[in-house]
């Protein structure tokens, strides 16, 4: 019996039974290689969850929109799990509003190409972190090795060359919020960007204005990035998000010590909430 | 639409001489919303601020914009005259054109330009600040003291003779702490007892103290003015209203435990007052050891007791009750060395005994009468060492810092035992004296004196050899090894912290350093307060260091308490931490980062696309917020806001800052 | 003509009144505190320089220097009390790693190091906020006008509406090339 | 004892203390002269110097002094110093820094002490194992003690603990090697810190 | 079947020769397999330490990368202490970086990434396995010989560097004698120095070094010293008659106080003659006590049997004595319910 085998029976059996009222998956669009994010409420659906290599989503996010109307059962691959874990510590959902499906995945593929998507050759934690059963086996895939091969790219550019390389990021975003939007980090009720107060945030699609809304969009989620990468993936414009993303990610654990965010339900709390009396000091 | 005024200060010639005052006010007319300029001479003068008074009617001024010296100066003087007027004393934004203008520049043209620029900040400031009211915190006059040692009954005697009520919470079954234990005390070896004791009986029958003794705090909440704390009296299986402290239930007691008042080195029986002038002077069932609670049988103490007390039914009591002080008297206790110190035996050895077993031993109402014995064979030992900094000033084995009353006590033990021992001889192992007190060091030279032999070394080792303890050490003035064949080893061990401290602590919020001494809110200038308003701190709870100094502590944080409950009101800041909660996602991260516990989380219902939903929450509590707004920076979504220091007014003063 | 290019091409030449703007974020307990020290000592530092005063420097949202980077400022300070003499306890405890992350992405971002600095000056210390101030503003002017694309506001209205200046901005055909990788 | 000019103590004296303490990875100034290694120290009755006074001189930087005891010779690397030092000093690791330091200085204040490793040193790199009966006999050569636990080795060789014949392992050449090239790694390291060591001054 | 690679040492089959003995015996045993690293050489001991450094950690290095290789999988058993502390140094240092390891494996010029661990032998008998095997296969316990466990400094310290958690009183081998019915004295000088190479460099100042550690045994009452060095072993067996030879010259007692590694007592245990443990050739005579001993545990083990018996005996006395007075009472009841029986009947009758 394949993972998605499984996956269609338990989803069908917890939807029959009543455990769940909701469950997020995947299905095919038109070709196999093509898929969308699936929420079934009837049992009869779940013949439509697909689980291969093209489910490019990460599912976490939609936990929260639909967990108010019940129990959510999903499945989880490493990415998903990770950001149901962010949910929970973060207050958004609780550990019982969710049951999880765990997948081992070894990555996912560019539909067109039929590569690793670049989020997944980064991936280090291919198998769930949580979940209440398991459809298969863990992949266990080995963790890339260089972390942060990219950070150490822009780091290695002179002053000008980075001013320059990240003034063209800027110029090009659209502000769509779609890396906003995707993102597990990303749980305001109220995203900044979207409230109405005097000189908080402009809305003006400019230069400014979106290095305004880029680098608070990174401070924000700093000690928190499960590393996910679909900001990135999501990102109509190809802006490569993920190396201000774990540019933090980097410095954090350069100086406060390594870390790696949304591993279990007890986590200690975020590296730039609490402090250390010997942290050291740059600055003099 | 706001209505700015905007007054301009002169300062007699410190800020005209530098900046163009005029031209300043000038262009503050050309501002948005401002309404009204004008310039003084002396703006803080009683003209001056009669001429701000008059504007702010005459001109329906709603917002006040000061341009003169720092607000650290006379921010304070604003706030009161508003307080007067119709405009808000919150509604106020202070230009420092004087300290960090007219002073440090020289240039007249920069220094007017870099005054109109502070000025269109503060008009940008103050046209976002909303009206703020402080709120009238009421004082209830009642404090407590946690601990009933030296420390804490003496804050309650200086608090209860000023007139006010307060309950000492003491976790052992009598009152007297440690002081109680020693025998005499430096450097004027008066009888601690005797010293002692009078002040437990004080404390005692002081009409506005309550005495809680065998009682722990249990639940803590509130701030300043208005604690309330939930104590937990723990059962004492005796009636104290019947009991009338006869002590014919102790005489009858089969059941023998060891007495950790004489630090094991004698037996109580289950039933029992600590010692004999015990406060309360009534005795309590020790429910581990009891028969009767234990397994049932005996009863005893019912079949004698001539009243009637003993209830073996008892439970442990839960009260409540408002304060509008805390004083920390916790205490200390004395390193565990055993496990520390395996090259000292460990506690193989029976004759290798603490200061404070030295104490007991040397005590006339103490197990031996008052007669140096060995606990061993009880004979008399004739060489005797004294270790000192044992697990004091190290840092591998035990603590770093400096045990601050053991060079005293040493000193005086060294004395004792020589004076009670004239044969014997007395060798004090010690790395420094440190002797700076009153009399102190006139006491170390009087030991010296009566012979004690003080050699400059920490010894390595002590092992057991026909009957001699084997003391290795040097001595580094001769740098000769050294070695003692000693009957008795004392070591004067290091104080640590009284054991659930932390959890205590962290009930009360207060600050611990890394040993777990409470911190004080600052070292020299306000020693006895912690960062929590309305929390004081007295004796050695605080750090190591001896009756004389403890005393004085107790005394100060008393003087801070009455000074406290002598108000009827406290009058709260308003620039506090707000919550706006139709954004606040409730995650928490608020709530680590507050350094006074003023942020909890809270399940609240609202009403949400015509739905109830209830949701977490954060609620700053108004009493506890300092207005330190690190907790706004945690909050991602900016619903978390310092008044008077919002997020919006702080942009705006960067945007108005940006256009010079 | 790309926006970043016409910043730099404004750039070439810096008009000789040009002088740098540094704002300073204070703590009101200790730096603002020296800072009116300075004053009182009657020492002389460089007009160039505004303080805004904030409670603590725990207060310092991140946001703020952006805001003042984007809007003209050519250089920010932070300063607050020294590590363990906080007001507050705690405060500049989480400042000082928050401002070490935040400054390190700015610089990341291609900022220069000397227009975002933090400095913990006592209240005591008058001296070493006018050395402080003397030395950031000389070390700006050293470097210039800071080359990033801005807003800068007006007092008034912006003068291109929103959507006319989005349009303007972000032409597709000359898209630098490093970003489309 | 005669004066100890401290004004006489160049910025190198205290230099090739403060490394011979970096070697040892102990800061000297967390001694505070408590002597408790030396109460401790199970052979300080035949040292010249206590271990404390050893670490004295170098907080001093009486160079000399200290590279001139007997002391780190005769020190038997028993550790209990170390390990009982209230401050974390690694007074153990202090005289072995201090011994290699006097030896590289070519000094040998117990030629005893030097002569045994050496021959012990020798007596690996020849065979690959250590053979005890060779190597107390060339010691005894070497340091004119003949005569030094004949009785034992007689006693030794009546239990046929000992004999002539000679063990040696099978790939002594490769031991030989590992030696030399580990003497030259030392050799080298010592060069480069000589040299930053003159760089600073 | 536990397996480890095993270091013999340089003085595994010369000095410590019993201990080798005694050690394959035990092993053999309980099921503990030592296989010989192949090609291994002399770790250095202090000597190497205080020659370089570099030296002190290569030539160890060389020997654990042979049994990395060689033997993977397995930890390395070194019995000798010294061997232990130069081991265990060595790899302290390789684990603590990989900049480290690249240096040592530049030095050795072969591969290694100090997988494996090192270990005392008392580390491996202080598994569950092997204290459960050698209760399993003990015979007679050496009841009433004291013993004072001598753990020696070099298996102990640097605390850090051998994971030793009591410095001062290790208990490792105390255990390992109660196991085996011999009774560990409490004594101060365990892990005391006994100046092994300072016997031969500074050897009149390094003889108090062993009196003060007979000193201490004999004055904590041991029969004998127990220890699990072959350097120590060789230092107190072979140097306690020149000891005893001085004690008398000053008019002192002499000590009897023969040494045995704890393997040999443990084969004694398990029911080795005292020569096929290597017994038979320790300097100081070693067997007459353990005859003594064995006669004393004969004879306590008759006065237990008796004292049991004379107990068994008041118990079963007191049983009856109960017994009967039992049957007393109910034969009186009886008496009395069938005297009511017949009144009743009497009665009923009348």
């Amino acid at each position: 019996m394949t993972a998605q085998d499984t996956i269609r029976a338990r989803a069908r059996e917890l939807l029959e039974n009543g455990e769940v009222t909701t469950f997020i998956g995947w299905e095919s669009g038109r070709f196999e290689n093509q898929t969308t994010p699936l929420v079934i409420t009837d049992a009869s659906d779940a013949d439509k969850l697909v689980c291969n290599e093209y489910c490019v989503n990460t599912l976490a996010k939609y936990a929260r929109d639909v967990v108010t109307r019940g129990k959510v059962g999903m499945v989880v691959r490493g990415c998903d799990s990770r950001g149901i874990v962010r949910l929970i510590n973060d207050q958004v959902i609780n550990r019982e509003d969710v049951y999880l499906i765990g997948v081992g995945c070894a990555g996912v593929r560019d539909r067109k190409t039929g590569e690793l998507l670049k989020k997944c050759a980064e991936c280090r934690h291919g198998d769930p972190v949580i979940c209440d059963e398991m459809a298969g086996d863990a992949a266990g895939r080995p963790q890339p090795s260089e972390r942060f091969k990219e950070v150490h790219e822009v780091e290695l550019m002179t002053q000008p060359e980075r001013s320059r390389y990240f003034e063209g990021v800027y110029a090009k975003c659209i502000r769509c919020y779609a890396c906003r939007d995707v993102c597990p980090c990303c749980t305001c009720r109220e995203c900044f960007v979207d409230q109405r107060r005097e000189n908080w945030v402009g809305k003006q699609n400019n230069v400014a204005e979106n290095r305004f809304y880029s680098l608070t969009r990174v401070m924000h989620i700093a000690d928190r990035c499960i590393e996910c990468g679909e900001c990135e993936r999501a990102c109509p414009m190809g802006l490569p998000l993920m190396k201000l993303n774990r540019k933090v990610i980097k410095d954090l654990n350069d100086l406060f010590g390594e870390f790696e965010s949304s591993m279990t339900l007890d986590e200690e709390p975020g590296k730039l909430i609490t402090y250390d009396l010997v942290d050291c000091e740059e600055f003099m | 639409m706001s209505r700015i005024g905007v007054f301009i200060c002169y300062c007699g010639s410190n800020i005209a001489g530098t900046v163009d005052v005029e031209a300043v006010a000038e262009m503050a007319r050309t501002l948005p919303d401002v309404v009204h300029v004008e310039t003084n001479k002396y703006t803080c003068s009683d003209p001056g601020q009669e001429g701000v008074r008059n504007a702010i009617i005459s001109h329906e001024i709603d917002r006040v914009v000061v341009a003169a010296c720092s607000p650290r100066m006379h921010e304070p003087t604003w706030r009161k005259l508003l307080a007067d007027t119709p405009v808000n004393p919150y509604m106020l934004e202070v230009a420092n054109i004087r300290e960090q203008c007219s002073w440090v520049h020289k240039d007249r043209e920069v220094a007017t330009a870099k005054a109109m620029d502070l000025v269109k900040m503060a008009v940008a400031k103050v046209a976002r600040l909303q009206p703020l009211h402080s709120t009238e915190i009421p004082v209830h006059k009642k404090a407590l003291v946690i601990g009933g040692g030296i420390a804490g009954m003496q804050t309650a005697l200086d608090i209860a003779d000023a007139g006010f009520k307060v309950t000492i919470v003491e976790r052992e079954t009598s009152l007297g702490g440690k002081m109680v234990m020693l025998d005499k005390t430096f450097p004027t070896m008066d009888c601690s007892a005797c010293i002692c004791t009078p002040k437990m009986s004080e404390v005692g029958n002081h009409p506005n103290i309550t005495v809680k003794s065998y009682s722990e705090v249990e639940n803590v909440s509130g701030y300043i003015g208005n604690f309330e704390v939930t104590i937990r009296e723990k059962a004492k299986y005796i009636d104290y209203n019947l009991c009338t402290g006869c002590g014919a239930c102790e005489t009858k007691c089969p059941q023998k435990v060891v007495n950790d008042f004489e630090q094991g080195m004698s037996e109580r029986t289950a039933i029992y007052k600590m010692f004999p002038q015990a406060v309360p002077a009534k005795p309590v069932i020790d429910a581990a050891h009891c028969r009767k609670l234990a397994q049932g049988k005996c009863g005893v103490c019912a079949k004698v007791c001539p009243t009637g007390a003993i209830n073996y039914e008892d439970e442990d009591k839960l009260t409540t009750e408002t304060y509008g002080a805390v004083v920390f008297a916790t205490g200390y206790k004395l390193i565990d060395w055993k496990p520390l110190y395996p090259e000292y035996g460990g506690g193989a050895y029976p004759d290798v005994i603490t200061g404070l077993q030295f104490e007991r031993l040397v005590n006339a109402s103490g197990p031996t009468e008052g007669h140096i014995l060995r606990p061993s064979d009880n004979s008399e030992p004739k060489d005797v060492v004294i270790i000192k900094c044992v697990g004091s000033r190290d840092p591998n084995k035990g603590k770093a810092y400096c045990s601050r009353a053991c060079c005293m006590y040493s000193a005086k033990h060294a004395h004792q035992y020589l004076d009670k021992v004239p044969d014997g001889r007395c060798y004090v192992f010690y790395m420094d004296v440190r002797t700076p007190g009153k009399g102190y060091d006139e006491f170390y030279m009087n030991t010296l004196h009566d012979g004690a032999q003080y050699i400059r070394g920490r010894v390595s080792k002590i092992y057991q050899e026909g009957g001699k303890l084997i003391c290795k050490g040097e001595d580094t003035l001769t740098s000769q090894q050294v070695t003692v064949e000693a009957d008795m080893v004392v070591l004067e061990t290091a104080m640590v912290p009284a054991d659930g401290i932390d959890e205590l602590a962290a009930k009360f919020t207060v600050g611990r350093d890394a040993d777990s001494w409470l911190v004080e809110a600052h070292a020299k200038l306000r020693p006895v307060e912690t960062n929590t308003a309305g929390i004081y701190l007295a004796g050695t709870c605080q750090g190591p260091k001896d009756i004389p100094d403890s005393v004085c502590q107790a005394g100060a944080a008393a003087s801070k308490v009455i000074g406290l409950l002598n108000k009827d009101v406290l009058q709260s800041n308003p620039q506090i931490s707000h919550v706006n909660e139709a954004i606040c996602q409730g995650d928490g991260a608020c709530v680590g980062i507050c350094p006074y516990g003023a942020i909890q989380i809270v399940q609240k219902t609202f009403r949400e696309n015509s739905r109830k939903v209830t949701r977490p929450v954060a609620q700053v509590n108004p009493g506890l917020c300092q207005g330190c707004g690190a907790c706004t920076v945690t909050c991602r979504a900016g619903a978390m806001d310092l008044l008077g220091y919002t997020n919006e007014s702080i942009m705006r003063e960067v945007d108005a800052l940006c256009q010079w | 003509m790309s926006v970043v290019e016409a910043n730099k091409t404004a750039q070439v030449g810096v008009p000789d009144s040009w002088e740098p703007k540094v704002i300073a974020f204070c703590c009101h307990w200790c730096t603002y505190t020296g800072a009116d020290l300075a004053g009182l000592n009657r020492m002389n530092y460089p007009a160039n320089v505004r303080v805004l005063r904030i409670p603590c420097s725990g207060r310092m949202n991140p946001q703020y220097v952006i805001e003042a980077l984007n809007k003209g400022c050519d250089g920010v300070l932070v300063c607050g009390c020294h590590p363990g003499d906080c007001h507050y306890v705690t405060g500049n405890y989480y400042a000082r790693r928050r401002m070490m992350i935040f400054k390190r992405l700015l610089e990341y971002e291609g900022l220069e190091p000397e227009r975002f600095q933090v400095r913990w000056i006592s209240g005591a210390e008058a001296g070493k906020f006018r050395d402080t101030v003397m030395s950031v503003v000389e070390q700006v002017r050293a470097l210039g006008p800071l080359n990033l694309t801005r807003e800068i506001p007006q007092f008034e209205l912006p003068a291109v509406p929103d959507g006319q200046e989005a349009f303007n901005a972000v032409p597709e055909e000359v898209m630098p090339e490093e970003v489309s990788a | 004892m005669r004066s100890l000019n401290l004004s006489a103590i160049s910025d190198a004296d205290r230099r090739a203390c403060e490394a011979i303490a970096g070697e040892a990875g102990v800061n000297l100034k967390d001694c505070y002269q408590c002597g408790k290694c030396t109460a401790g120290c199970p052979l300080a009755d035949s040292m010249d110097l206590m271990p404390r006074e050893v670490i004295r001189y170098l907080q001093l930087g009486a160079i000399d002094i200290v590279l001139d005891a007997k002391t780190p010779w005769i020190c038997a690397q028993c550790v209990v110093c170390s390990s009982r030092c209230p401050q974390n000093v690694d007074i153990c690791s202090v005289m072995r820094a201090v011994r290699l330091a006097s030896k590289h200085a070519g000094k040998r204040p117990v030629p005893e002490a030097d002569i045994f490793d050496d021959e012990f040193i020798a007596n690996v790199r020849a065979h690959g194992v250590s053979n005890e009966q060779y190597l107390a006999a060339f010691y005894n050569l070497k340091s004119g003690h003949l005569m030094q636990d004949m009785g034992n080795a007689t006693r030794m060789l009546a239990r046929g603990l000992v004999g002539p014949a000679i063990h040696n392992t099978k790939g002594r050449a490769n031991v030989a090697a590992v030696i030399d090239r580990a003497l030259e790694a030392d050799a080298e390291r010592r060069a480069k810190a000589a040299e930053t060591r003159g760089g600073e001054a | 079947m536990m397996k480890y690679a095993y270091f013999p040492g340089c003085s595994a089959e010369t000095t410590g020769k019993s201990f080798t003995i005694s050690t394959s015996y035990v092993a053999d045993k309980i099921g503990v397999e030592l296989v010989e690293i192949p090609d291994w050489n002399c770790c250095g001991t202090s000597a190497a330490a205080l020659t370089s450094p570099e030296l002190a950690v290569a030539l160890p290095a060389r020997s654990l990368a042979i049994s990395e290789r060689e033997l993977p999988g397995l930890d390395v058993v070194a019995p000798c202490a010294g061997c232990y502390r130069s081991l265990k140094a060595s790899l302290a240092y390789a684990r603590e970086s990989q900049e480290n390891r690249d240096q040592i494996k530049r030095i050795i010029n072969a591969p290694y990434e100090a997988k494996a661990d090192v270990l005392t032998l008392l580390e491996v008998f202080e598994s569950d396995d092997v204290r459960e095997a050698i209760t399993a296969k003990v015979q007679r316990k050496l009841r009433c010989l004291k013993v004072a466990c001598y753990y020696g400094c070099a298996m102990v310290r640097p605390a850090d560097v051998c994971e030793c958690d009591n410095v001062e009183d290790p208990q490792q081998m105390d255990e390992l004698m109660r196991l085996i019915g011999a009774e560990p004295v409490s004594w101060a000088f365990k892990t005391e120095c006994c100046g092994a190479a300072q016997q031969m460099t500074v050897p009149v100042q390094a003889k108090p070094m062993i009196e003060r550690i007979f000193q201490n045994a004999a004055a904590n009452g041991a029969d004998c010293i127990v220890t699990s060095c072959p350097l120590c072993m060789l230092n107190l067996d072979m140097r306690e008659a020149e000891i005893n030879a001085a004690r008398v010259a000053r008019g002192e007692e002499p000590f009897d106080i023969p040494c045995y590694y704890f393997t040999e007592l443990i084969g004694l245990a398990m029911g080795a003659e005292p020569d096929e443990v290597g017994i038979g050739i320790h300097f100081h005579p070693a067997k007459t006590l353990l005859l003594q001993r064995e006669l004393d545990a004969l004879e306590l083990e008759y006065a237990e049997n008796e004292a049991r018996a004379a107990e068994e005996r008041k118990k079963a006395e007191m049983a009856a004595k109960i017994a009967a007075k039992k049957a007393e009472k109910a034969a009186k009841a009886a008496a009395a319910k069938s005297t009511d029986v017949a009144a009743e009947a009497e009665e009923v009758a009348r």
